[in-house]
């Protein structure tokens, strides 16, 4: 049902490739059909144990005490282990690339943060063995205060789920409980917008729910290192997370996976190699951890759910002149991902449409729940969801077509986007254009004459505007959240210097390229460190020539509000090209 | 507990292996014999990937006792192809991409062989219906379904 | 760890379920397993019945008789229980009605047990063995209201008359999925009629309380009556009577006694949808 | 009346690969005697396709047969590093990789050929077919298998290439959240025609009819693949889909694939794309990543389109018949909104994916 329209935007393409466009078999599919692909699980090994862990049943508890002795004598069962057992048993996913605090065991140490956190783990020479003395581990808990939503997470006094992070918020840049993106006044646009309109939305937790569950095998190998099958959808990633939780050094790990039965994301938490790799330490067997269909539902983690608060402000004429978000990502009770995703959701704000004035405040939240982790759409998904319904609302109240209403404000090549960088490559307009057409929905001539190509970049579209500041929402300050504005960043201003060209290497025939291969410009010249000069950066190159002009007007740009110019804050220390965020996303702890 | 001997045709050849006694034949297909075509996805009943055909009825390898399967004919995925020559549903699938991450693959290929051998000329409702047990989370279906009412139409389709 | 014993004859199997309370009869193991593969069946006795008695159908006469481990496909096999094809093919897809037997869906928990919601509306029988005495057959209903204290036996088969038209009776499985779903909710109706007027209607529900139930409200508004817009409405508005929906996975308790008297009258009307 | 049809749309944009930078992925490649190649990755192929891409980009960029080149993935001796496959960033980080070793391998190839031609390497091109010829005069060839062969046996030359893709680190600013994020970004808009049963409120799907822009597609039925299946599950995340139906009270997670809802192979609805290619400047042959976005459009399409059809805003996901026949009640009954267009012209099936 795929049709290629090969008519738009075909002078910024030659067609004259010999294999890539072509509909080629793909290079899995016989092994598929005849079912000889190899997943992690279709490997054998003679003398293979089986591993299970005991969950917990509490979504907050105490651990009073844990007592494996009747596990361990049960029949074929080889060891058990718990938390002392793991070598470094505090860890987070990011922290592989620096961004954020160790928060979460391996297994659970003296208290449980989510029903089906792993306690204690059972390792057998059969799933029904194991199984079987998993039922005789005795856990006796202290149940504890949960909390299961995001804002009554927030609320000074909440019951703390991770003790890492005692006010239940993902702490960003040392300073806040939340990320800031700030562009313009957005108050003062509210102020003289002719409608406002403001709702709610909510999004609840997704699975992943892949046909192969998450696992592993892990084995010795003939030279003193381990052997590892494995779903992953990061190979180095999984290593790395398992090389520093079993405290090997990474060349002792031999990771073997790139054929995965689905993941959507539902891969990337390395939910099972440590453990494995640690039964194989200490076994000196092969074992295999696979997640139960069960605990694939409820405990492999899930894209997380999301509360969105959106305010618009609309003019009669359809144009929105203002958008404010605030929204709480429900990390469940540890970090894994979703600190990333609200940075990815801070810089999709305020959606593929070119607004003048735009903040947001993207929260993170610990709550009692399976911790949650990407999927696709990562931070995405369910913003798009909100904005889209909320422009649906917004279209009826300007009495427009949603398609029109669509590409009135829609974003187009040259225009700066609220992270103050300026689109390119933009395409919004022409999709809803050919899907309007598709679906037979009349738009009107003014409609289908719009281009992405045609009236971005222009005027007001082309600037970063002065920008209100604020100190809102201090760690360890909840009354610092309704603080007033502290100053105004002056129109132009950047602080992140624009970040170097795609660095390649192995391009050694630069002369013979054998076909068309991506267009990289030279990468820019050494100069001095500090921000670069806004309106050289924030300024895109004039928009090709048209003959048509653009129908919609540029919009008038936003009176000016902001007092006379005072001294940018400083910029925080940042450290551009090395491979930290922890100057940025706080101080990593091993 | 002592193991049990358990003795079945699969894919054609007789195989023998030493089971638990209250082991699945999902275990003894993958574990024991070494065919890994029937794939392990829930256990539960739910997902279908560990569909095979047990005297040529589709059943789930999860929750089927192997030693049940004594003495009966069990095919698998793996025995669809005749030697180096693909079925006419493995072909159907290759021509319509019916494939993804290739985990259901071996269960709907084994339903959609169970619904040819009775069915030979089913209705899109029927292979909606025959397939109805096994998940996918990647294609939608669609291709799945256009390759089975494809291969139904090809040569040879009812071949066992 | 668990055993299995195999049994040649009904009686041993059920002399062997009555003596050990840690036995457990397994028929197409759809039940059984899925609590062995995940650890909550891991000690005892896995009892299987290889009697051919079992698996036998006598759909001969009047009073039909199906052996507790008859199949869903079975069922579907036969052309002479047409009226009862829908309520089969509503269990799972064709891999498990291959496995699934009619004596393993007594003991489905909600909203499972569809099959049984059809069988309580024809006014089944089941036949229990205890011990290696002989069987004696209980009402479906009162099965089903002891069920959850166990201990009834071995369900050796179930007896039922067949309909006198096969359009008096209807199936109907609201479910979310298409084709195989779980249920939001099960009705089954037989309505027999006698000169245009509903005579001993028998109506069930399946997901709406902790087992099948009658709808006894609902055959008490339609007994009778002629089905028209007077006897729907009545029989709509005494729909839930007896109801004890949950809230699960599929539907809150709210909803199902919500749209229940809907697809109560879209059942009746012989509404398609 | 008991059944309203009802069209909402949706469109959106999607950045591709990690929004920071700071993601890297390198690649292999190598030649066997034969002049056959093989590619080493550590990337993931978990159904999205990243074998088949990799190899087409391998094989366009070495200007050898698609045949000739196999793709090895992930084996973490053999294939160098890569953050993995996420973020949609497989095409476009991995394919980039792919480029610059299969680059530098054609380089080597090239000059073992005009060794073997007594040319100069600049004035050789390949054919795609297995054959290097001089520019211009192609009687003066070689194949790449003579070629491979001179260099292994002959000229002692490794006829192989590394290379890497890195979009930088980017800082974020704490008070203003400026970043330099993605490059590249894919675009979508999403028409969705469907049916509410006011008395039940459930929800089917009639026909969906989308437009995306994907950047250069390298495989249009992967990219078929993709869109289908993701806008089935865009449908399942709308209507169906979550561990935590009473969100946020935790009770009633479901267990398995009856209780977690999705839609069957009977509730799937007609679907047509349109792929529109705008090139991304740094992406491979222009190459973007439909992987992820595929799914969001459908989601606020259906919401819209239930309003449509109803009147009924449902701004909690997923849209469940309860939740929309709370919003009739409350209402006090349906409120259709105004018709929007006519009946598509396209039917199910009717459009060949182009060879």
């Amino acid at each position: 049902m795929l049709e290629l329209r090969k008519d738009l935007f075909a002078d910024e393409r030659d067609d004259t490739l010999n294999v890539v466009g072509k509909s080629v078999q793909r290079q899995d599919m016989p092994g598929h059909v005849t079912a000889r692909t190899r997943f992690f699980d279709d490997h054998a090994f003679d003398g293979l144990l089986h591993l299970k862990v005991v969950r917990s049943p509490h979504p907050h508890a105490r651990i009073r005490s844990i007592d494996v002795s009747a596990a361990a004598r049960a029949p074929g069962v080889k060891r058990v282990l718990r938390a002392a057992d793991v070598p470094v048993n505090k860890n987070t996913l990011l922290s592989l690339i620096n961004f954020g605090k160790d928060d979460e065991p391996a297994l659970a140490v003296d208290k449980v943060c989510y029903v089906g956190e792993p306690v204690v783990a059972v390792i057998a020479e059969s799933e029904a063995a194991a199984l079987a003395a998993r039922n005789l581990v005795r856990i006796e808990y202290e149940p504890l205060t949960p909390v299961f939503d995001v804002e009554e997470a927030l609320k000074p006094g909440a019951p703390v789920v991770n003790p890492t992070y005692p006010n239940n918020y993902f702490e960003y840049h040392e300073r806040f409980d939340h990320q800031k993106l700030r562009f313009g006044d957005v108050e003062a646009a509210f102020a003289r917008a002719d409608i406002v309109i403001e709702h709610r939305y909510q999004m609840s937790p997704i699975e992943h729910a892949p046909t192969e569950t998450n696992g592993s095998i892990a084995a010795p190998e003939h030279n003193d290192r381990y052997v590892v099958h494995t779903c992953a959808q990061g190979l180095f990633f999984s290593l790395g997370t398992t090389a520093k939780i079993v405290n090997l050094e990474s060349n002792r790990l031999h990771f073997i996976g790139g054929t995965v039965g689905g993941g959507f994301g539902g891969k990337v938490d390395s939910l099972t190699e440590p453990l494995a790799v640690l039964g194989a330490m200490l076994t000196g067997r092969p074992v295999r951890f696979v997640l139960d269909r069960e605990e694939e539902m409820l405990y492999g983690s899930p894209r997380g759910a999301e509360r969105i608060y959106i305010k618009d402000g609309l003019m009669r004429d359809g144009r929105i002149v203002a958008r404010y978000v605030r929204s709480y990502f429900d990390a469940g009770a540890y970090t894994r991902l979703s600190s990333y995703a609200a940075i990815k959701c801070t810089a999709h704000i305020p959606g593929p449409y070119w607004i003048p004035n735009v903040a947001s405040d993207i929260h993170v939240a610990y709550t009692n729940r399976c911790p949650s982790t990407a999927m696709r759409g990562f931070g995405i998904t369910a913003v798009d969801f909100a904005l889209e319904v909320q422009m649906d609302r917004l279209a009826e109240a300007a009495g427009l077509d949603p398609m029109e209403f669509r590409i009135l404000n829609a974003y187009r090549d040259g225009d700066v986007k609220p992270h103050r960088r300026v689109a390119k490559n933009t395409a919004l307009i022409e999709c809803v254009q050919v899907a309007a057409e598709k679906a037979n929905w009349p738009l009107s001539d003014q409609a289908r004459r719009q281009s992405s190509l045609v009236g971005g970049g222009t005027g007001a579209r082309a600037e970063i505007p002065a920008t209100v500041l604020d100190q809102r929402g201090q760690i360890g300050r909840p009354e610092s959240r309704g603080a007033p504005a502290t100053g105004t960043l002056p129109a132009g201003a950047m602080r992140i210097p624009l970040t170097k060209e795609p660095v390649m290497e192995g391009t050694r025939d630069g002369r013979a390229a054998p076909v068309q291969v991506p267009r990289y410009a030279p990468a820019p010249a050494p100069g001095p460190a500090g921000p670069p000069p806004a309106a050289a950066a924030s300024r895109p190159a004039a928009p090709p020539a048209s003959s048509a002009p653009p129908f919609y007007p540029p919009a008038p740009s936003p009176a000016p509000v902001a007092p006379p110019p005072v001294a940018p804050p400083a910029a925080p220390p940042t450290q551009h090209g090395a491979m930290r965020f922890s100057s940025v996303f706080g101080t990593r702890r091993r | 507990m002592a193991k049990l001997p358990v003795q079945l045709r699969l894919n054609g050849a007789d195989r023998a292996t030493f089971v638990d006694p209250a082991e699945p034949l999902l275990t003894t297909l993958r574990r024991g014999l070494g065919d890994f075509a029937p794939k392990y996805g829930c256990g539960q009943g739910t997902c279908g990937v560990c569909t095979v055909l047990v005297d040529g009825e589709p059943q789930l390898a999860c929750l089927t006792l192997a030693v049940a399967c004594d003495g009966r004919h069990v095919e698998t995925a793996s025995g669809l192809a005749d030697g180096p020559d693909m079925h006419p549903l493995q072909t159907a699938f290759m021509a319509h991409f019916a494939a993804q991450c290739g985990f259901c693959t071996p269960g709907m290929l084994t339903a959609a062989r169970a619904l040819l051998a009775h069915n030979p000329h089913p209705t899109r409702e029927e292979v909606v219906e025959a397939i109805s047990g096994n998940i996918c989370r990647c294609t939608g279906y669609e291709p799945i379904i256009l390759a089975i009412l494809a291969a139904a139409a090809a040569p040879g389709a009812r071949r066992a | 760890m668990l055993d299995v014993r195999t049994c040649g004859s009904l009686a041993e199997a059920a002399g062997l379920l009555s003596a050990d309370r840690q036995a457990h009869l397994i028929g197409g193991g759809t039940l059984v397993m899925r609590a062995v593969n995940e650890g909550r069946l891991t000690e005892g006795t896995l009892v299987r019945v290889t009697d051919p008695a079992f698996r036998q159908m006598n759909l001969g006469g009047p009073r039909i008789e199906l052996g507790a481990g008859v199949t869903m496909a079975m069922v579907l096999a036969r052309g002479e229980l047409a009226f009862l094809h829908p309520a089969a093919r509503s269990i799972g897809g064709p891999a498990v009605r291959t496995m699934a037997s009619l004596g393993g869906n007594l003991f489905a928990g909600p909203p499972y047990g569809d099959f049984t919601v059809a069988l309580l509306a024809l006014d089944a029988q089941v036949v229990l063995q205890a011990g290696y005495g002989g069987g004696r057959a209980v009402a479906l209903e009162d099965f089903l209201a002891a069920r959850a204290r166990g201990g009834q036996g071995l369900v050796a088969a179930i007896q039922f008359a067949r309909p006198q038209s096969p359009g008096d009776f209807r199936f109907r499985k609201i479910s979310r999925v298409r084709p195989k779903g779980i249920a939001v909710m099960t009705l089954a109706a037989h309505l027999p009629r006698a000169g245009g007027r509903i005579a001993q209607a028998r109506i069930a529900y399946g997901a709406m309380a902790p087992t099948p139930i009658r709808a006894r409200g609902v055959e008490r508004a339609l007994e009778g009556k002629p089905l028209d817009a007077v006897s729907l409405q009545a029989a709509a508005q005494a729909a839930l009577e007896g109801c004890r929906p949950a809230t699960d996975a599929i539907a809150s308790e709210w909803y199902r006694r919500e749209v229940l008297p809907v697809h109560l009258a879209r059942l009746l009307a012989g509404d398609g949808r | 009346m008991a059944r309203h049809e009802g069209r909402g749309m949706a469109s959106v944009n999607y950045p591709i690969g990690m929004n920071l930078g700071g993601d890297p992925s390198q690649a292999l490649i190598h030649s066997n005697p034969d002049g056959k190649f093989t590619v080493a990755l550590s990337a993931i192929d978990l159904g999205q396709g990243m074998k088949q891409v990799s190899r087409q980009i391998a094989a366009e960029t070495l200007g050898v047969p698609v045949e000739d080149v196999y793709v090895d993935t992930a084996d973490s001796d053999t294939g160098p590093h890569d953050m993995g496959s996420f973020a949609s960033r497989g095409t476009h980080r991995m394919g980039n990789a792919v480029i610059a070793a299969a680059r530098e391998a054609r380089g080597v190839l090239l000059e073992a050929a005009a060794e073997e031609l007594e040319v100069n390497a600049a004035d050789l091109v390949t054919d795609g077919r297995g054959n290097i010829h001089v520019r211009g005069a192609p009687t003066r060839s070689i194949t790449v298998k003579a070629t491979a062969q001179a260099a292994q046996f002959k000229q002692g030359r490794t006829i192989a290439g590394r290379g890497i893709f890195l979009l930088p680190l980017s800082a974020v600013d704490a008070e203003t959240g400026e970043m330099n994020p993605n490059t590249a970004f894919a675009h979508a808009c999403l028409v969705a025609d469907v049916a509410v049963d006011d008395e039940t409120g459930e929800v089917t799907v009639l026909r969906m009819t989308s437009a995306y822009e994907l950047g250069r597609v390298i495989n249009p039925r992967m990219v078929e693949q993709q869109l289908v299946g993701g806008a089935w599950m865009g449908m399942s995340h709308a209507l169906y889909e979550t561990p935590e139906p009473y969100y946020p009270d935790p009770a009633h997670g479901p267990r398995d694939f009856n209780e977690y809802l999705m839609p069957g192979p009977g509730d799937i609805a007609p679907y047509h794309v349109t792929v529109l290619e705008r090139p991304a400047p740094d992406g491979p042959f222009g190459g973007k990543g439909p992987g992820e976005m595929c799914a969001n459009p459908v989601l606020p399409a259906i919401a819209n389109a239930v309003y449509n059809a109803v009147g009924v805003r449902v701004d909690e996901l997923p849209i469940t018949p309860e939740k929309i026949l709370r919003g009739i009640k409350a209402n006090g009954g349906v409120r259709p909104q105004p018709r929007r267009g006519g009946a598509v012209t396209w039917r199910p099936r009717d459009v060949a994916v182009p060879a």
